[in-house]
């Protein structure tokens, strides 16, 4: 019997079990979380998951641990090597390329938009976070997107982020699509208290389900702004003992989930 | 005979004007052209405008050291140690100018700025960024029925500083890791500088001959500096320096410490006496090897 | 377990309707996917709209062989064999429309393509291309002061045929030689099919992989085909077979004689009757080495 | 004492003389001529001009005989080797890369403008050429370029090309520049008859010297505009004993030039 799983594990997990076999998917620097799912999944439903390195270009490198994917060392195992000059036209123009991404974020808001960029106004700041890179065309272009996070606060769910710099659902309803954008949005939030979904034509953020021993309670009063419930939402499955024997024999061998994110 | 391009770290930078707009090579905590930045900190460099690749301490120590007017971000971040310190400070007290430009705007306006085009189109992905940065963005109209789009304007760097593992004296460059943005930064810049880690014959050169990201048409000079990304990464050469970084972070918690920083490693310090500074048993110890994967 | 992509030549082309925008890669004497081309005219193509990049016999014979309504033509030669027959006649009887296109409307348009963009601006260069094809090129506003520039219009083929030295069942395509507009074409194309002279493990992939210049993601099918590039070379495996060559150009005087070329190396022939047609001592004298060096 | 040049072989030396040390220039698959002036200017006065292969991306290589710049054999020597993709900005794109290009043409006008694509009308052409591929953009951003010809005749030399696909001195005096254009064109045009340059401020082509036994006459003849002649144009300098030895032992071993330009 595993013992239990610490919330970057069960994040991984819940990511791994909704990505399909084949997909295409990029995966950015820092990125534990995000590289532990798409290498769980291909342990298990999705042997054939693509996966390319979205600073170094490596295509489905396979390592028994959690090496950053811009490591040079991803070279040894990858199927592809590609340069950045040839990766951005998919990248950073392609409509639906990639299947899916998950990020990360500072803020998100009710429509699912993210801001990594700052809280407060961008030309005096209260925090001045690190910034976009892919994060806009991902949101804006890829089929799907996931958003990770590790806190759930009212500074992180805002009713609406001080920057906007990847794009939800925008101002919810239609406005995704009216801007221009090709049909996608984020899919699911994912946070230590539950996991989100949005509201089919309202495209306003909802409790899908929620953590073992948290109570919806504790979700409204860690949100700024009114989330949808409908009914009473289950309880999350938490990973099973296979699950976690394989990430962690397989993908996490020296345990840099459990360390980083208790 | 055409002369070598092999030159010292302070002739490389000696002719970088104050004002001048610096591009910054490498990916985060890889490749960052340490060696170069602390040669343009000790000459006093001032009111650079900053164009850096995703980075952390170069342009990060820059700004600390007071050197920067402006910066554009993509992505700077310490990472798994925190936001950049000074990054960080200089935009929160409105002292540093900051354009927030996406992966699509820089990479447009490099490729704008080495087509010699004053603008490339992109998606309009519809974030905030157009709206605080309109010198980089701005609307370009498309017909009924086609997707809506903006134009990036051109970024044309005056010179560019970038880190790879080995060149020949003819400036042929190679990364023996992944270029990130490198080859493009180069290709858009008026002069390009790269410091490598040692000097190979032409010969290595040629033997594996895809790795020479930087063929030496595009490369103006060539620096000789060991450990030269310290304490960031040199790809399958050293691994970053976690300790130091973290120091770093530390040290810039203040004026007064950070003074100490820079006058300790930048200030007083040749790369030679750099490298004692750090240690022997320190760099030996950052050697790529499995036994030291953080 | 997601299914291998290896497919049979014919099964490769089976679904490629009449009318479809068919894009070939390769470089005149390099690597033409000849193999795919003869199923094409075997299938009885029609009206097929061209966009070879540099090529020679693959655009040619389709033309020849009546399967051709409209081409592209950035370069279509026989380089010192000659004009393209076949190209050449229909051109200049008016049966055959020709989009002449310059290097910059072809990389400008597939990198346009891959972007999902409408266009690509280019400098404008002062030549008769736009009058002949204004489907392609049209003005660009220009601010006073900025260069004057073209847009070019996205080149989007529905499929392209391509041929590389080796692939895995996955679709991991290597080129051992240059890939030329390869890659660009497969990103810009909605579907991708390779064919290789053989077939290897994703550990021979992992060994080299900075040749696999089409991951498996950009390819939809591969096709077995050894000796698939004949006439033409395949980079590091055999070279053109120069003799072959000109007898295609002599046999292409005619209909007559041209209609006996296609019946004994095309229709009647499956890939394994064309190589015996061809021969064994003369395939093995193709092979890449000093002594053979044209 | 070495044997007589042959056409290919002069051709090659007059290119070679006027290339100087460190200059950028690109060479296209079928360049027997071009290649050898370049590899023949490396071993005389410009050891690091510095070439690529237009089609492969090869660069620098060296062999002592004349391999298409498309065979993948030039890879074993060269210095890089880059794809086309990251290539083309270069090629396509950038003002004055190259220092000089090295063309051939169908057809070539009073002013430098060449033609590759169509003789007669591109709907129903009397000769249908090759096409244009890189000559717009050569001709049209490099530094300089030279015009290479095997032949000299009334309907290569015509008075305005058919089909402009690579711009030289455009209409003349400052059209070219009023196009837009960056500055350049055709420095020298070569042919079996002379070498031809072009009037500074009217931009016509005019007669610079003339092959050691050719007569004004001929060249007059054989061109179907009026060409200008200065004075007594002198006897084109033909290559010396040494350059011929070079261009054979190191640049031509297999002797193309004498076979394919006798």
């Amino acid at each position: 019997m595993a013992a239990n799983p610490s919330l970057g594990e069960t994040l991984a997990v819940l990511l791994a079990r909704d990505i399909a076999d084949g997909e295409k998917v990029i995966i950015g620097t820092n990125s534990d979380i995000q590289l532990a799912a798409c290498n769980l999944a291909r342990r298990l439903q999705a042997p054939r998951l693509w996966w390319i390195s979205g600073p170094g270009g490596m295509v489905n490198p396979t390592r028994d641990h959690l090496l950053s994917t811009a490591d040079y060392e991803n070279l040894e195992s990858a199927e592809s090597w590609m340069d950045l000059p040839v990766m951005i036209d998919f990248i950073d123009w392609k409509i639906h390329f990639f299947d899916f991404a998950i990020l990360s974020a500072l803020q998100v808001d009710r429509f699912g938009n993210i801001n990594t960029v700052v809280v407060g106004d961008q030309r005096k700041p209260r925090v001045r976070g690190p910034g976009t890179v892919g994060i806009s065309a991902l949101c804006g272009l890829a089929k799907r997107f996931y958003v990770c996070l590790t806190r759930h606060d009212r500074s992180a769910f805002v009713p609406r982020v001080d920057f906007l710099c990847g794009a939800g659902h925008m101002e919810g309803g239609d406005s995704r699509e009216r801007m221009g954008l090709p049909p996608g949005g984020p899919r699911l939030v994912l946070s230590p208290l539950g996991v989100f979904d949005f509201v089919p034509d309202s495209k306003v953020m909802r409790v899908r389900s929620i953590s073992p021993g948290v109570t919806l309670e504790q979700i409204r009063d860690s949100t700024a702004f009114d989330i949808v419930v409908e009914g009473m939402p289950p309880v999350t499955t938490m990973p099973t003992d296979h699950e976690l024997a394989l990430l962690r024999e397989h993908v996490d061998r020296r345990g840099d989930l459990r360390r980083k994110f208790p | 005979m055409t002369k070598s391009k092999i030159v010292s770290v302070d002739e490389a930078v000696a002719e970088i004007p104050d004002g001048a707009k610096v591009a910054l090579g490498g990916w985060i905590f890889n490749s960052q052209p340490m060696a170069l930045v602390r040669a343009l900190i000790r000459k006093g460099a001032r009111d650079l405008h900053l164009i850096p690749a995703p980075g952390s301490i170069a342009p990060d120590m820059l700004i600390g050291a007071g050197c920067v007017a402006s910066t554009v971000c993509v992505f700077i971040s310490f990472e798994q140690f925190g936001l950049a310190p000074h990054f960080r400070r200089q935009s929160e007290n409105g002292t540093l100018k900051v354009y927030d430009l996406d992966g699509p705007a820089i990479a447009g306006g490099l490729r704008a700025g080495i087509c010699d085009l004053p603008y490339m189109p992109v998606p309009d992905l519809g974030t905030d960024l157009p709206k605080f940065a309109p010198e980089h963005y701005w609307p370009l109209p498309s017909k009924p029925g086609d997707r809506r789009m903006l134009a990036v304007a051109a970024v044309k760097p005056d010179v560019c500083l970038l880190h790879a593992q080995q060149a020949d004296e003819h400036g042929n460059v190679q990364h023996l890791g992944p270029p990130f943005f490198d080859a493009m930064i180069a290709q858009a810049s008026r002069r390009v500088i790269v410091s490598v880690d040692r000097i190979v014959s032409t010969d290595t050169i040629r033997r594996s001959n895809h790795l020479t990201k930087l063929p030496s048409a595009m490369v103006d000079a060539v620096v000789e500096a060991p450990f030269g990304a310290h304490p960031t990464a040199s790809p399958s050469l050293y691994r970053s320096d976690e300790a130091h970084l973290k120091d770093y972070v530390r040290s810039s918690a203040s004026a007064e410490t950070f003074g100490a920083y820079l006058d300790r490693y930048v200030r007083g310090a040749t790369s030679c006496a750099y490298l004692d500074t750090i240690g022997g048993s320190r760099l030996a110890a950052l050697a790529v090897s499995e036994t030291n994967l953080k």
